[in-house]
């Protein structure tokens, strides 16, 4: 909503991304800030304005659509177009050009709004002025009409596709989801590589460390499969887990009798 | 009628209108202004309407807009019963839209159900459908397709307005399976294979949605 | 008022008082005897109902009586509860209304935001919107773009009535594609005249005026 950012002088922002309707609605509103006519408006100073607020918005770990983050890294690249001088005869668009195409599109989603706000605020059906409220049937010979509209005629064919889609073959997709017995079959592939004590982070599938970070789903499930992994090959007795401190790194070894003094 | 309140009259006018039931003088003197006359209004608004299409008349102690009797005759050729049409018939008009030409055997097999009797003969009267051709099959059965009337009673001005399937998930018209891209589904189930090969085709639209 | 049928006037305003949605000039025709002389009689009636309680009111082709707007107050007991519109449903209807024939892609271009799956469903749905042809371009995406009903629900005679719609115009910014295409390639601002080859969209923004 508007009213949850506060540009305060202590720098803190009060986000509520939820209230947005996408990065362009962002705009719109910090724009609003500089206090100028949209025409006017300064779009280098509105891009290190998006860019603080991409940034507050990752700092209080809240997770932002991928379009905010392209939005964010145009911004950043229109900055620097604008900053530096153009080079000669590029064949993308000026800075100047992609500024005058952002402000265009800030008016134009403003206009469109205001408009809005504008027929709502008109006289309406229902509202202001009403229909007759005892409509007649003139009589005469009986003629019968089969009442059905457009609007009908498409949902039904939209849910005759739905019912037919609904009796096909059940097909399972293939997921990205971690297994545990991919896991599994991964520790035990990996165990005869590390006689010591390794940490558990080295049997996790490349790319799960970005993945983390980036909050994907499939690089948390591949974090867990592992872990529970772990746990089912201690309870075969193949590999023992050793944690410091709650939190801490875990550390794991083959239980070979080679490597176990018992 | 040099003392009737304009304003007040209007208002009794609207009320009257408006309201889904006659009304009763009480009920009247409630809605307008403390001094508003009722009886006097009344009385000059159903002179006002005396000579029009549209007459105001007491029925026992409620006041009401009627259609001037005399021109309930003239007007209404038509006594307008209307009907919903069932989902049977109205899937088969979608089908036959989409799909046409179209035979019986085939929107049957396409609902998966057997086509009752009548449901043709409902949309055929309506002159929604009508036989379009003969299908180069055996048996040379009759296909159906869609007429004018049809386009002209959904306000389309040609069958390539309909939306095509894409566009009626998009529209929301059509759910798509349930949200299992959630859990990270990379395999999307793709399009059912078509394979409509007709020769009497001329007029179908060939980019038309086929499921 | 000379060459007024008298009798044809009063099967007019029957008619019409009779129905509480909008008729077309068509069905007013098919109501009324062939020598009826519709467009001069509806304009005729609407005269004479221009300052009473009751107006006749045009929306788009479409004739229908309604309350006078003033006395709202009035018949606020009448006032029907309506779902509120979100503010996603609001933005896409103006962008719909100002831009059209408009397709989907392009209210997500002006919105800079993927349109929810039900978004326009709502609109359709509620009458306002409905498809109106295919844009040729790839793809051939449907195009939407408002109804009469719109125009009545919102007291509009014509699209010509959309508050600010020639200011908008004149502003350039009644262009749907995006941004950077109509600032990009030629790097001047007033480079706005679209010609975009929509076949099927004579009644694209340029005729505004008379839908």
């Amino acid at each position: 909503m508007v009213e949850d950012i506060s540009d305060g002088s202590s720098g803190a922002f009060v986000v509520d991304i939820d209230g947005y309707e996408g990065p362009l609605d962002v705009l719109l509103v910090l724009a609003r800030e500089q206090k100028v006519d949209l025409k006017e408006i300064s779009i280098v100073q509105l891009a290190e304005q998006y860019l603080a607020f991409v940034a507050e918005v990752g700092r209080t770990n809240l997770e932002l659509a991928a379009e905010y983050l392209v939005m964010a890294a145009w911004l950043a690249y229109l900055k620097s177009r604008l900053l530096l001088p153009e080079p000669a005869g590029a064949e993308e668009p000026s800075g100047e050009a992609m500024a005058a195409a952002l402000t265009f599109q800030l008016q134009r989603l403003e206009a469109m709004r205001d408009v809005g706000a504008r027929l709502m605020a008109r006289n309406r059906l229902g509202q202001d002025f009403f229909a007759r409220g005892r409509p007649e049937l003139l009589s005469g010979n009986r003629v019968t009409v089969l009442r059905v509209d457009l609007f009908e005629l498409l949902k039904a064919y939209g849910g005759h596709l739905r019912r037919r889609e609904d009796v096909q073959p059940l097909r399972i997709p293939t997921s990205e989801l971690s297994s545990v017995e991919e896991a599994l079959e991964r520790l035990r592939r990996g165990l005869g590589g590390f006689p010591g004590w390794e940490s558990l982070w080295r049997y996790l599938p490349p790319g799960t460390f970005e993945g983390l970070n980036q909050g994907r789903l499939a690089a948390r499930s591949a974090f867990a499969a592992t872990f529970a992994a772990s746990l089912e090959l201690v309870k075969q007795g193949r590999v023992k887990l050793r944690q410091g401190k709650a939190y801490g790194p875990i550390y794991l070894k083959a239980a070979g009798p080679e490597s176990d003094p018992q | 009628m040099t003392d009737i309140d304009r304003r007040h009259l209007r208002m009794l006018e609207a009320v009257l209108f408006a309201s889904a039931d006659p009304l009763s003088e009480r009920e009247l003197a409630q809605r307008l202004p403390e001094d508003a006359a009722i009886p006097v209004l009344l009385a000059a608004l159903k002179a006002d309407y005396a000579d029009r299409g549209v007459n105001l008349v007491r029925a026992g102690k409620t006041w009401v807009f009627r259609t001037s009797p005399d021109l309930a005759a003239l007007l209404s050729r038509d006594k307008l019963t209307e009907r919903k049409l069932s989902r049977a018939a109205l899937e088969t008009l979608a089908i036959t839209a989409y799909h046409q030409p179209v035979t019986r055997a085939e929107i049957e097999e396409i609902r998966g159900v057997q086509l009752s009797k009548g449901t043709l003969d409902v949309l055929f009267d309506q002159g929604w459908i009508r036989p379009k051709g003969r299908r180069q099959t055996p048996g040379r059965p009759v296909t159906w397709g869609t007429t004018d009337t049809f386009l002209d009673h959904f306000g389309l001005e040609s069958l390539a307005e309909l939306p095509g399937v894409d566009e009626l998930k998009m529209a929301g018209l059509l759910d798509a399976r349930p949200a299992i891209q959630i859990y990270g589904v990379t395999d999307v189930p793709e399009a059912e294979e078509d394979e409509d090969a007709d020769e009497d085709d001329a007029d179908a639209p060939s980019e038309l949605g086929q499921p």
